[in-house]
C-alpha cells in the first residue's frame, strides 16, 4: 500500500501569491494541508516605536503606509483618535468629505481585492484589470484633492488638508455613472461562473461563532454571517445620518466573502450618493485645512476605530501631555484576520490555501507594521 | 513537393536524378520549411495572445518594438537567448539539459501530418490522426524529466500534475475524435478534410448537396459535442486556462519550468505555444474543415493534380493560397478562443480537473460515440447491415433522421451529466455529513 | 431575509443554490470579456464609461497633473529679482517626518548675526516621502511641492538636493499650479491686511517686541525733538506716497523709511556716495552696494551713506538687504545718516515681499538706533 | 510513407544502402540503450534509457513498414508504460540503487550469451541466404498493418482473445479502483475547521444529553 | 443586551467576582526630560483587574454581559512606575462602545494568563505582546516571536530598549 508522507513546504516569502513578503510554513499530506503556520515580520519596521518619537501630526503620513491600499481610511482612524484625545470638533463639511473619501477607498479596495482573489484562483488578470481600471479613476480623484494617489496624507486633526477642487464633483458623478455597470459586470463575471463556484464554494469555511472568537473583522466576519459593521454598531463621523445595508453571508466560505465584497461596493456607492446629496448643505462649513498642526493632548488614553475596507482599524493612544504620543498602538485588521488562516486552511488542498489567503485580503504593510 | 522538385531538377535542368534523391530533397525542403514555421508560429502567437488579452482587459498590449509591437517577440527572443543559463547544483545535469529537447521534439514531429492546404500535406499518412496523438504523448516524458531533474518540490509537483493531466485528458480527446473517425471511416487527416465538403451537410452523407466546402462536422450534433469535448481536452493538453494547473503560478510558481532559465526556458515556451498552435490547427481541421471553404474545392479541381494533370498551375497557387488562408484563419480563430477563455476564467483545482475529465467528459464522449454509431447507421447502412427500415428513405431524410436522433441524445446526455456533475460537486463542497456522523459516534 | 435597523438593513447574500449549472455562467463570463474586446478599439478617457482602452502611452502621452499633485519639495525664488522666498525659519525642518530637510541659516558677513535667508538648504530626496507638510507649514510660501516624478537614478547620492538644485522660479510654480499660487497670493494679502488693520504700526513684529518698540518710541519722540534737522534730511522720502489712504505696501515702505531715518538720528552728516540704480534683476548688485557702503562707513569718519535705491516692484529682497546693510552701516558709522528711498509700486504679488522688506528694515533700523542711543 | 516511396524499383541500390545505414544506427541505439538500462546506477536514468530503447524500436518498426505497430509502440510504450515506470520509481523514492554488475558479471554475461545464442543459432542455421532480390514492381504494402484489418480481426477472428483481454483489463481497473478507495478510506482524514466545529458541538450536545439523562436518573 | 458603562462594569464585576477588581492608582507617565515639564499623573477610567484572574473577568464579560468580541490587546510600558499595563478591549456585537479591562504587571516579571484558549483571536495579539514587550502569557499554545526573528534579543517596544545602535547592523553589510 502506498503510504503518503507529510511534507513541509515553504510558500513564500518570495512567492507569486503571498500578497507581499509573507511566508506560510505548510505541512501537506499529498495535496491536503494538514498544518499551516503563518510567518511574517519581513516588513516589520517598528512603526509604533517610530510613532512615539514623532509628533502627533508627523505620524499622519506614516499611517498611509500601513495599508497602502486604503490610505484615506487609515488617516481617518488616526485623525479620529487624536481628535478624541484632544477634543477637537470637526466641521461638518470636513466630515462629509472624509466619509466620501473613505467610501471611495472601500470601493477601490474591494475592486482590487476581488481582482487579486480571482488572480489567485488562476485567472489571467482580467478581473483585476477591470478592478484596477475603476481604482485608477478613484485614485485620480484622490490625487486631485490630496496630491497623491496612494499616500494621500489628506486628513488633519479637525479637518482635511484641502477642500474639494472644482472639477471633483463632476468627475465623481461621472464615476458613479460607471460604477453600477462595473459592479454588475463584476457580478456577472464572478457570481455564476461555474469554475469560480467550484473554487470558492465550501472552501475556507469560518463558522459564525468561531468567526467571533477569532476576532476577525470586516468582510471576513460579515461573510461568516455576523452583521457587525462598526459604521452601524458604533456610528462615528456622520454614518448615523446615512442609509446603507450591511451585507452578510450565510456559510462563511470564500464565496460568501466574494458576495459580501460585491455588495459592499454597491452600498458604498449608495453612501456616496447620499453624501453628494447632503454635501451642499454643509457648504457653509469650513474644512480646517491647517488646523491644529501642533497638538498637545491632555494626559489620558483613547481608542478610536473605524471600519476600513479590511475591517476594524483601531488606534490606541496614550498621551503624557507632551506633543508626542506616549504609546501608539495600531490594531490592524489584516493582522488579526490572519489569525484563523492556519485553522481555516486545514483539510483543504494547497490550491485552496492560496484562495483562502486571497479571500482574507491582507496587506503586509499593515500586518507587519 | 516531390513534383515540384522533380519538375525543377529533372525537367528544367534535365539532370535526370533518381527518384529517391528527388524524394529526399523534397522531404528535406519540407522539413526545413516546417522547422522554420514552428518557431515563427510561437513568436506570432505570443504577440497575438498578448495583444488580444490586452484588448480584453481594456489595455493596448505591447506596441513599442516595431510597428504595432511586431518585433516584440524577437526582442523577447533576444532577451531569452542572452540570459544566463542557470542549472541548480542539485539538479541532474544531463536530464535537466535534455528535458527541453524531449519536450520540443514531438511538437516538431506533429507538423509532419498537418495539411496546410489542398494537396499541401508533408506526409499523407493513413494513420495521421493516431500518429498525431501518439507523438504528442511523448512530451509527457520530457515534462517528467524536467520536473524530476530540477530537484525542486514545485517542479516535481508541477511535472506530476502535468503528466497526470496529459494522460487523463488524452482519453476524452481521443474518444471524441473516435466518434469522428467512426463517421468518416478513416484515420487519415487528409481524408477527414475531404469528407467535409458540402453545405452544412457533408457531400459524403448526402451526395446531392452542393460542394461549397462547408460540410463541416461542427454542423452535426455528433461533431458539435465532439468539438466541445475535444476543445476542452485540447485546453487541458495544451495547459491553457482553466487547465493550466501544471504551471499554476499562484500555487507552484511555474511548475516544471521553475528551475529553467534562458534558452531552455525558451524551449519549453516554444513547445507550449507550438503545441497550442497544433491543437488549434487540428481542431480546425477535424471540426471546421481545415482548408475547406467556399471556392477551394473548385479551384483545386482545376489545378494540376495526379488526378488532373491537365490543370493550370495558377489554380494550384490560388487554391493553395485560399486554402492556407482558410486554414490559418480558423486556426488563429481557435487560438483567439483560447485567449478569450484565458481572459475570462479562473483555474480549476487539480482534483476538480480530474473529476471533470473522468466524471463528465469521458461519459459524454462515450455517449457521443454511441451517437456516432447511430449516425453512421442511419446515413450509411442499409438492409445488408441489418437496417432494413431505412431502405427507401432519401439520403436527406436519412440525414435528417440521424440529425434529430443524435441531437436529442447528445443534448439529453449533456444536461443529464451536467446536473449530475454539478450535484456531485455541490456535495463535495458541503459538509460531508455522513463522515461527521461517523466521527461523532466514534467520539 | 432582511432585518431592519435604523438606517438600512442587514442583507443575507443570496447564494443561488439549486440552479442548474450547465455552463451558463461560463458563457456569461465570455460575453463580458467579449464586450470589452469589442469595445477596446476606441479610446476611452471618460469616467462614466467602462469600455474602451484606458491606456495612457506613457512617454508620449502623459496624464495631466492635478495642481495639488505633490512630489518632492522645491524652493521658490522670484523670477525677476532672484529673491529667494526662504528665510530659513526651520519650520519645515522641524515638521519633516523623516527628517530629511537640513537648513543653514544665512549670517551677516559683517556682524555675524543671523539674517532671514538660508545659505544652504538640503533635502534628501531619496528619503523624502513627499508628504507635503513642509509646504503646508511654510509661513513664507517658499517651499512648494513639485510635479516632477521622473527622478529615478542609478546614483543615490545625486538625490541629495542642495539649494541650487532645489530653486525654482515662481513662474515655474505658477505654470504647474496656477490655482494654488493664486490661493497663496490671496492668503498673503488677507493676512497682511488683517495685521495692518490690527496693528498698523508694528506690522508683522512678534508680540514680545511690541512692548520694547513702544518704549523705544517714547524715547525716540524725545530724541527727535533734539535733532530735527537730521530727521528732516530723510523726511521727503515718506511724503512721496499719496497721503489720502495708504495701501499696505506703501505703509510698509513708509515705515521702513522711517525706521531707517530714525537710525540716522543724532549722527553727523558724512556722505558715503553709493548711488545704486537697480535694474529689476540687480538684487545682488544692491546687496553689494549696501555692503560696500557699509564697508566704506566702517571705521571711517562719519559720512552719510546715501543710497537712493529705486526699487522695481519685484525687488523686495534687494530692498530688504539694502535696508539692512544700510542700517548696519549706519550703526557701524555711529552716526551716518542713511536715507533709503523705497518706492514700492503696489502689486499684489509683491505684497508679501514688500512687507517682509519693511519689517526687516525696520528691525535693522531699530537695532541700529538702539545702539546709537546707547553710545 | 517515405520508405515506401524509396522502395520504388529504379535505383534500389542506394536506397538499400540508406535503409541499411538507418537500420544499423537504430540497432546500435537499441542495443546501446538496453545496455545502459542494465548498467547505469541511477534508476531514473535506467528508465529514461529504456524509453530511448522503446523509441528506437518504434523507428525500427517503421522501417519494416509496420506503421500501426510503430505508432502503437510509441503511444503505449513511450507514452504510457514509461510514464508508469517513471511514476513508480519516483514514488518509491530511492533512485540511487546498488550497482548491479557484481564481480560475477562474467557469469551473467555468459548465461545471457548462451540464451541469446540458443535463440539466434537456429535462425542463423535455418535461414536460407542468397535469395535473389525481387525484380519488377514491389508488392502492395502488406495488409496486416492496416487498422481496418486489425479491427476486423478483433471482432471476427480473434473476438474471444479480444474479449478476454478486455475483461482482464477491466478487472485490473476495478481492482485498482478498489485498492485506491480502500487506501483513501484508511487515510487519516484532516478535518476542516467547520467540520471540527460541528463535531465539537455535537459532542457537547451528546454530553449534555447524557448528563441530563444522568440527572434525571438521580 | 444593554450597554454597560465602565463604572457599571466595575460595580458588577466586583459583585460577581469578588477580589478581581483592583483600585485604580495614578500612574506617572513621564515625558522625555528634554520636553521639560513635570510628570503628569494619569488616572484611568477603565476597570483594573487582578492579573491572575483576568480570564475570569473576561469570561464574565463574554458570557454574562455579552461582550464577546475581543478587539484588541495592547501593552503600555510605564517605565517610571515599573509596570506594564495590558489593555484588553471588548465589544458587544450588538453595537455600542467598548469595555476595557486593564491589568498591571511588574516589569521585572510580567506574567499574565493567556486568553487564547477561550479567544483564539487573542493569539496574535499575545504573541505580539510577547515579542515586543516580553510579557509571558501562561497557557498560550504557541508563544513565539512573531515579528522579530527567533534569535533576537531584547524587547524592542520597551521604553528602555536602546533607541540607537544595533548590534545587527554591520553583520549583513
Amino acid at each position: 500500500m502506498l503510504k503518503t508522507e507529510e511534507l513541509q513546504i515553504n510558500i513564500g516569502p518570495q512567492h507569486p501569491s503571498t500578497h507581499g513578503v509573507f511566508r506560510m510554513l505548510v505541512t501537506v499530506d499529498g495535496e491536503t494541508v494538514t498544518d499551516l503556520k503563518p510567518v511574517f515580520g519581513y516588513l516589520h519596521r517598528n512603526h509604533e516605536q517610530i510613532a512615539e518619537v514623532n509628533t502627533y501630526l508627523q505620524n499622519m503620513p506614516y499611517t498611509d503606509r500601513l495599508d497602502y491600499f486604503n490610505a484615506m481610511a487609515n488617516n481617518h482612524a488616526y485623525a479620529m483618535a487624536v481628535e478624541k484625545l484632544v477634543g477637537i470638533e470637526v466641521p461638518e463639511r470636513a466630515e462629509y468629505i472624509r466619509v466620501l473619501m473613505v467610501e471611495l477607498t472601500r470601493i477601490l479596495n474591494h475592486a482590487g481585492a476581488l481582482g487579486f482573489l480571482i488572480n489567485d484562483m488562476g485567472a489571467w488578470q482580467t478581473q483585476l484589470a477591470f478592478g484596477m481600471r475603476e481604482r485608477e479613476k478613484i485614485l485620480d480623484l484622490f490625487e486631485s484633492v490630496s496630491g497623491a494617489r496612494l499616500m494621500c496624507n489628506y486628513f488633519r486633526f479637525g479637518g482635511v488638508a484641502r477642500d474639494l477642487t472644482a472639477d471633483f464633483m463632476p468627475r465623481l458623478k461621472d464615476l458613479l455613472v460607471a460604477m453600477p455597470a462595473f459592479i454588475d459586470e463584476m457580478e456577472r463575471l464572478l457570481r455564476e461562473n461555474e469554475i469560480l463556484l467550484q473554487r470558492s464554494e465550501g472552501i475556507g469555511i469560518l463558522p459564525k461563532d468561531l468567526a467571533l472568537a477569532y476576532s476577525v473583522t470586516g468582510p471576513v466576519l460579515r461573510g461568516s454571517g455576523v452583521a457587525y459593521d462598526i459604521r452601524r454598531a458604533e456610528p462615528y463621523s456622520i454614518y448615523d445620518r446615512l442609509d446603507f445595508d450591511v451585507p452578510v453571508g450565510s456559510v462563511g466560505d470564500v464565496y460568501d466573502r466574494i458576495l459580501v465584497r460585491i455588495e459592499e461596493m454597491r452600498q458604498s456607492k449608495r453612501i456616496i450618493e447620499q453624501v453628494i446629496a447632503q454635501l451642499p448643505d454643509a457648504q457653509g462649513g469650513h474644512i480646517n485645512p491647517k488646523a491644529r498642526q501642533n497638538v498637545r493632548p491632555p494626559v489620558g488614553d483613547v481608542y478610536a476605530r473605524v471600519e476600513t475596507p479590511k475591517g476594524e482599524l483601531g488606534f490606541y493612544l496614550v498621551s503624557d501631555g507632551s506633543s508626542r504620543p506616549y504609546r501608539y498602538k495600531v490594531r490592524a485588521p489584516s493582522f488579526i484576520n490572519l489569525t484563523p488562516l492556519g485553522d481555516m486552511c486545514r483539510g483543504y488542498k494547497v490550491a485552496d490555501m492560496v484562495v483562502i489567503l486571497g479571500s482574507i485580503d491582507i496587506v503586509m504593510g499593515e500586518v507587519d507594521r | 513537393m516531390q513534383d515540384v522538385v522533380n519538375q525543377v531538377i529533372n525537367t528544367s535542368f534535365g539532370w535526370g536524378w533518381p527518384s529517391w534523391a528527388i524524394a529526399l530533397i523534397g522531404y528535406l525542403i519540407v522539413a526545413a520549411l516546417l522547422f522554420g514555421i514552428a518557431p515563427f508560429q510561437m513568436l506570432f502567437l505570443t504577440l497575438y495572445e498578448r495583444r488580444a488579452i490586452a484588448r480584453m482587459q481594456d489595455r493596448i498590449g505591447p506596441n513599442r518594438v516595431g510597428p504595432e509591437g511586431m518585433f516584440q517577440p524577437l526582442a523577447d527572443g533576444v532577451k531569452i537567448f542572452t540570459k544566463e543559463d542557470i542549472v541548480p547544483t542539485a539538479a541532474d545535469q544531463w536530464v535537466h539539459f535534455i528535458a527541453p529537447c524531449v519536450v520540443v521534439a514531438p511538437t516538431m514531429f506533429m507538423f509532419a501530418v498537418l495539411p496546410w492546404g489542398p494537396g499541401m500535406v508533408p506526409v499523407d499518412m493513413n494513420l495521421g490522426l493516431l500518429f498525431f496523438f501518439a507523438i504528442s504523448s511523448v512530451s509527457a516524458v520530457g515534462l517528467m524529466m524536467a520536473g524530476w531533474a530540477s530537484s525542486n518540490k514545485f517542479a516535481l509537483v508541477g511535472a506530476m500534475r502535468a503528466v497526470a493531466q496529459m494522460v487523463s485528458y488524452e482519453i476524452p480527446a481521443v474518444l471524441s475524435l473516435l466518434a469522428i473517425v467512426l463517421v468518416t471511416g478513416s484515420l487519415s487527416i487528409v481524408e477527414l478534410i475531404n469528407y467535409q465538403g458540402g453545405l452544412f451537410i457533408s457531400t459524403r452523407d448526402v451526395a446531392s448537396v452542393p460542394d461549397w466546402g462547408l460540410g463541416w462536422f461542427i454542423f452535426s450534433p455528433v461533431g458539435f459535442l465532439a468539438f466541445i469535448a475535444f476543445f476542452i481536452a485540447a485546453l487541458a493538453e495544451g495547459e491553457r486556462t482553466p487547465f493550466d494547473i501544471p504551471e499554476a503560478d499562484s500555487e507552484i510558481v511555474a511548475g516544471y519550468m521553475t528551475e529553467y532559465s534562458g534558452m531552455k526556458f525558451g524551449l519549453f515556451y516554444l513547445a507550449q505555444y507550438v503545441l497550442n498552435f497544433l491543437l488549434c490547427a487540428i481542431t480546425s481541421i477535424i471540426f471546421f474543415g481545415g482548408w475547406q471553404g467556399p471556392g477551394v474545392g473548385w479551384l483545386y479541381a482545376q489545378a494540376i493534380t495526379p488526378v488532373n494533370p491537365q490543370g493550370g498551375w495558377v489554380f494550384n497557387v490560388l487554391a493553395g493560397v485560399l486554402g492556407v488562408f482558410y486554414f490559418l484563419t480558423k486556426t488563429y480563430g481557435f487560438f483567439f478562443v483560447m485567449v478569450w477563455i484565458r481572459g475570462a476564467y479562473a483555474r480549476l483545482r487539480i482534483d476538480q480537473l480530474m473529476d471533470f475529465g473522468w466524471k463528465f467528459l469521458i461519459p459524454l464522449t462515450l455517449v457521443n460515440i454511441f451517437s456516432a454509431a447511430i449516425w453512421v447507421g442511419l446515413t450509411k447502412w442499409g438492409a445488408a447491415d441489418g437496417l432494413a427500415f431505412v431502405e427507401g428513405w432519401s439520403p436527406l431524410v436519412r440525414w435528417a433522421a440521424a440529425f434529430g436522433v443524435t441531437l436529442a441524445l447528445n443534448l439529453g446526455a449533456y444536461l443529464f451529466l451536467a446536473r449530475i456533475f454539478a450535484q456531485s460537486q455541490d456535495e463535495r463542497a458541503r459538509q460531508d455529513d455522513d463522515v461527521l456522523e461517523q466521527l461523532t459516534n466514534v467520539a | 431575509m432582511t432585518t431592519e435597523t435604523q438606517h438600512g438593513s442587514v442583507i443575507v447574500m443570496d447564494r443561488r443554490r439549486g440552479k442548474l449549472r450547465a455552463g451558463q455562467g461560463l458563457l456569461q463570463g465570455l460575453r463580458v470579456v467579449w464586450d470589452h474586446w469589442a469595445g477596446s478599439f476606441r479610446k476611452n478617457d471618460n469616467f462614466s464609461k467602462i469600455h474602451g482602452t484606458f491606456t495612457v502611452e506613457y512617454p508620449e502621452e502623459r496624464l495631466p497633473m492635478p495642481q495639488a499633485y505633490r512630489n518632492m519639495p522645491v524652493l521658490l525664488f522670484d523670477d525677476e529679482s532672484g529673491h529667494e522666498l526662504c528665510t530659513g525659519c526651520y519650520q519645515c525642518q522641524r515638521i519633516c517626518p523623516p527628517q530629511v530637510i537640513h537648513i543653514t541659516q544665512a549670517k551677516d558677513p559683517v556682524t555675524g548675526k543671523m539674517v532671514p535667508a538660508a545659505t544652504e538648504f538640503i533635502i534628501e530626496y531619496d528619503a523624502c516621502m513627499s508628504c507635503g507638510f513642509c509646504a503646508e507649514v511654510c509661513p513664507f510660501d517658499s517651499i512648494k511641492m513639485d510635479h516632477v516624478y521622473e527622478l529615478s537614478t542609478a546614483n543615490r547620492a545625486s538625490l541629495t538636493m542642495r539649494k541650487a538644485q532645489l530653486n525654482r522660479s515662481i513662474s515655474y510654480y505658477t505654470g504647474i499650479a496656477p490655482g494654488l499660487w493664486a490661493e497663496v497670493q490671496a492668503g498673503a494679502m488677507k493676512k497682511l491686511q488683517g495685521s495692518i488693520k490690527r496693528r498698523p504700526d508694528v506690522i508683522g513684529l512678534a508680540a514680545s517686541l511690541t512692548e520694547k518698540i513702544k518704549a523705544r518710541r517714547l524715547e525716540l519722540a524725545a530724541a527727535a525733538a533734539a535733532a530735527p534737522a537730521a530727521a528732516a534730511v530723510s523726511a521727503p522720502a515718506a511724503p512721496a506716497a499719496p497721503a489720502a489712504k495708504l495701501t499696505p505696501e506703501e505703509k510698509a515702505a513708509k515705515l521702513a523709511a522711517m525706521k531707517a531715518a530714525n537710525a540716522n538720528k543724532g549722527a553727523a552728516p558724512a556722505p558715503a556716495e553709493a548711488p545704486v540704480a537697480l535694474s529689476p534683476a540687480d538684487a545682488k548688485a544692491a546687496k553689494l552696494a549696501a555692503i560696500k557702503a557699509a564697508n566704506a562707513n566702517k571705521g571711517a569718519a562719519p559720512a552719510p551713506a546715501e543710497a537712493p535705491v529705486a526699487l522695481s516692484p519685484a525687488d523686495a529682497k534687494a530692498a530688504k538687504l539694502a535696508a539692512i546693510k544700510a542700517a548696519n552701516a549706519a550703526k557701524q558709522a555711529e552716526a551716518a545718516p542713511v536715507s533709503v528711498e523705497t518706492a514700492v509700486a503696489t502689486a499684489p504679488l509683491d505684497a508679501k515681499a514688500a512687507r517682509l522688506a519693511a519689517i526687516k528694515a525696520a528691525n535693522a533700523a531699530k537695532l541700529a538706533a538702539e545702539q546709537g542711543n546707547n553710545e | 510513407m517515405a520508405l515506401i516511396l524509396l522502395r520504388r524499383p529504379y535505383g534500389w541500390e542506394p536506397m538499400d544502402l540508406l535503409i541499411q545505414i538507418i537500420f544499423g544506427l537504430l540497432a546500435a541505439l537499441i542495443i546501446g540503450a538496453a545496455m545502459m538500462v542494465v548498467t547505469v546506477r541511477n534508476v531514473i536514468h535506467a528508465a529514461l534509457w529504456l524509453i530511448a530503447s522503446f523509441f528506437a524500436v518504434a523507428a525500427l518498426y517503421l522501417t519494416l513498414e509496420a506503421e500501426f505497430i510503430a505508432i502503437v509502440q510509441v503511444l503505449v510504450y513511450v507514452g504510457a508504460i514509461s510514464i508508469l515506470i517513471l511514476f513508480a520509481i519516483m514514488l518509491t523514492r530511492s533512485s540511487e540503487g546498488e550497482r548491479l554488475l557484481t564481480k560475477h558479471w562474467w557469469a551473467a554475461a555468459l548465461i545471457s550469451l548462451g540464451l541469446f545464442g540458443a535463440v539466434l543459432l537456429p535462425t542463423l542455421i535455418g535461414h536460407t541466404w542468397n535469395i535473389p532480390l525481387p525484380t519488377g514492381p514491389v508488392d502492395a504494402p502488406e495488409t496486416l498493418s492496416g487498422v481496418e484489418d486489425i479491427g476486423r480481426g478483433f471482432v471476427n477472428e480473434f473476438v474471444i482473445h479480444f474479449e478476454v483481454a478486455g475483461i482482464l483489463l477491466t478487472v485490473a481497473l476495478i481492482g485498482a479502483i478498489v485498492i485506491a478507495f480502500e487506501e483513501r478510506s484508511r487515510r487519516r482524514r484532516v478535518l476542516t475547521l467547520s467540520e471540527e466545529h460541528i463535531l465539537r458541538q455535537r459532542q457537547q450536545a451528546t454530553a449534555e444529553r447524557v448528563s441530563a439523562v444522568a440527572d434525571a436518573a438521580d | 443586551m444593554p450597554n454597560v458603562s465602565a463604572d457599571d462594569l466595575r460595580v458588577r464585576l466586583g459583585r460577581a467576582l469578588p477580589g478581581v477588581v483592583q483600585e485604580v492608582y495614578p500612574l506617572k507617565v513621564a515625558p522625555p526630560p528634554a520636553q521639560g515639564h513635570a510628570p503628569a499623573a494619569f488616572v484611568t477610567g477603565d476597570t483594573l483587574v487582578d492579573a491572575a484572574r483576568v480570564v475570569d473577568a473576561a469570561l464574565y464579560l463574554r458570557d454574562v454581559l455579552g461582550y464577546a468580541y475581543l478587539s484588541d490587546i495592547c501593552v503600555v510600558d510605564y517605565l517610571t512606575d515599573g509596570i506594564f499595563e495590558v489593555v484588553y478591549r471588548f465589544y458587544n456585537v450588538e453595537g455600542g462602545p467598548s469595555l476595557a479591562l486593564k491589568v498591571r504587571v511588574p516589569r521585572e516579571n510580567p506574567v499574565v494568563p493567556s486568553l487564547t484558549p477561550d479567544w483564539p483571536g487573542a493569539n496574535f495579539h499575545e504573541r505580539e505582546a510577547f515579542d515586543l514587550y516580553g510579557i509571558t502569557f501562561v497557557g498560550h499554545p504557541y508563544l513565539h516571536r512573531i515579528y522579530m526573528w527567533d534569535e533576537f534579543e531584547g524587547f524592542p517596544m520597551r521604553k528602555d530598549f536602546p533607541k540607537q545602535g544595533d548590534k545587527y547592523i554591520g553583520e549583513d553589510e
